[in-house]
């Protein structure tokens, strides 16, 4: 099992934060399968400037997710 | 050193504990940042941070810092949750031997902060609550620092 | 706000006052310069200003810096006197709606009050009193703005 | 009779910062007549950088001193 994390909108469209899950092979097809689940969280992970981490490291592309333990997805981000 | 918090920011206690016991620091330049009420249209600001990957993605941004303007020391405060107008949200202290550093130095945190740290907020005003993003000038101004290490 | 005094600056107690009550304000940029012990070479500096022209020359400083970088509010707190290693010499606060106008000013106005306001400092060390001049470089940041309006 | 002010290095060099005076028509005469009392001041006040303030304008070149009530001679400002 893994955390798959949502943050600022993601969350709210998806009306959670943080979900258990097992994690699929790749980063595409966890991206695919919460699409397939929620079509509005679908089309908002694919939105402009959005990001995902893995194991807290930011991940352009595709990702293998064997092992890993955490996978957030960040919108734009913007502090201060 | 980095805190990301719910308490409330005091930045004169933040700036005179940054300031006090440095024979070596000529010029300590700070920043804060206050919620507007953006002409009535907000009341509050409610700030998320991914905890963990946060502080150390701030860390490395700050120690960074540190490095390319020769600082000698960097605070920078965060605020998490609500934070009502005229609160402040964000406080970044950097210490130097010389003032061009110290000032460009919160400069450049202060843009990272912007767009580039794992905060996301939201503004709470009368009409209801949104999400905001960076802006085109917010985007401009963290690339401004990249430009320059080519 | 401009004010020339012997007494101990609490750059603290400053910034919090000055940022107290701003809901339209986002930005506030400080500067605090701190007398620095040289590497042993410094005790102490010692601050004279020409009263009178220099409250009068830094409030033009101050109102041009304003109406350029369309700054909210502005404070100066310039020290006289004999000052010690690691205390305020001279804190500058500016307020604005958005944090690189508040930034820019700060830089400004150090500028001119490093080469252009007239304040004379003399170093005390365990070597004797030297006078200090404004070094090359402060000639060229004060010079910078004179560029950027031309 | 007016003042004259002499600030940093200069009120040093000539171990007054204050007189007052009667003064002369033009600032280049009031130079000259502070250079011939005291030649150290003199060569001071013609160093770089030294500038005048007339009545609290700074002045460069000459200037008549008619119903002036105050001069000041300025060394390179530093302050901050």
């Amino acid at each position: 099992m893994a955390k798959v994390l949502l943050f600022g909108r993601l969350a709210d469209v998806a009306g959670w934060r943080e979900r258990e899950l097992v994690l699929p092979p790749s980063l595409t097809s966890l991206r695919d399968r919460l699409a397939g689940e929620d079509p509005a969280l679908g089309a908002a992970l694919s939105g402009p400037g959005v990001q995902a981490a893995v194991d807290q490291v930011l991940t352009r592309g595709d990702a293998a997710l064997a092992g890993v333990s955490e996978v957030a997805f960040l919108p734009p981000m913007s502090g201060g | 050193m980095i805190t990301l918090s719910s308490d409330a920011i005091d930045p004169g206690a933040l700036l005179n504990g940054f300031c006090a016991g440095r024979a070596a620091t000529g010029a300590v330049a700070s920043f804060t940042g206050l919620v507007r009420d953006e002409g009535g249209e907000a009341r509050a600001l409610e700030l998320e941070a991914y905890a963990g990957f946060a502080e150390t993605a701030i860390s490395k941004a700050a120690d960074a810092a540190a490095a390319r303007f020769d600082l000698q020391d960097v605070l920078i405060v965060h605020r998490l949750g609500r934070v009502e107008v005229g609160e402040a949200v964000v406080f970044v202290a950097c210490a130097a031997a010389h003032r061009r550093a110290a000032l460009e130095a919160c400069d450049h945190l202060m843009d990272y902060l912007k767009s580039r740290a794992p905060f996301w907020k939201k503004s709470h005003g009368p009409g209801g609550a949104r999400w905001i993003e960076p802006t085109d000038t917010d985007l401009a101004d963290a690339r401004r620092w990249d430009q320059e290490t080519t």
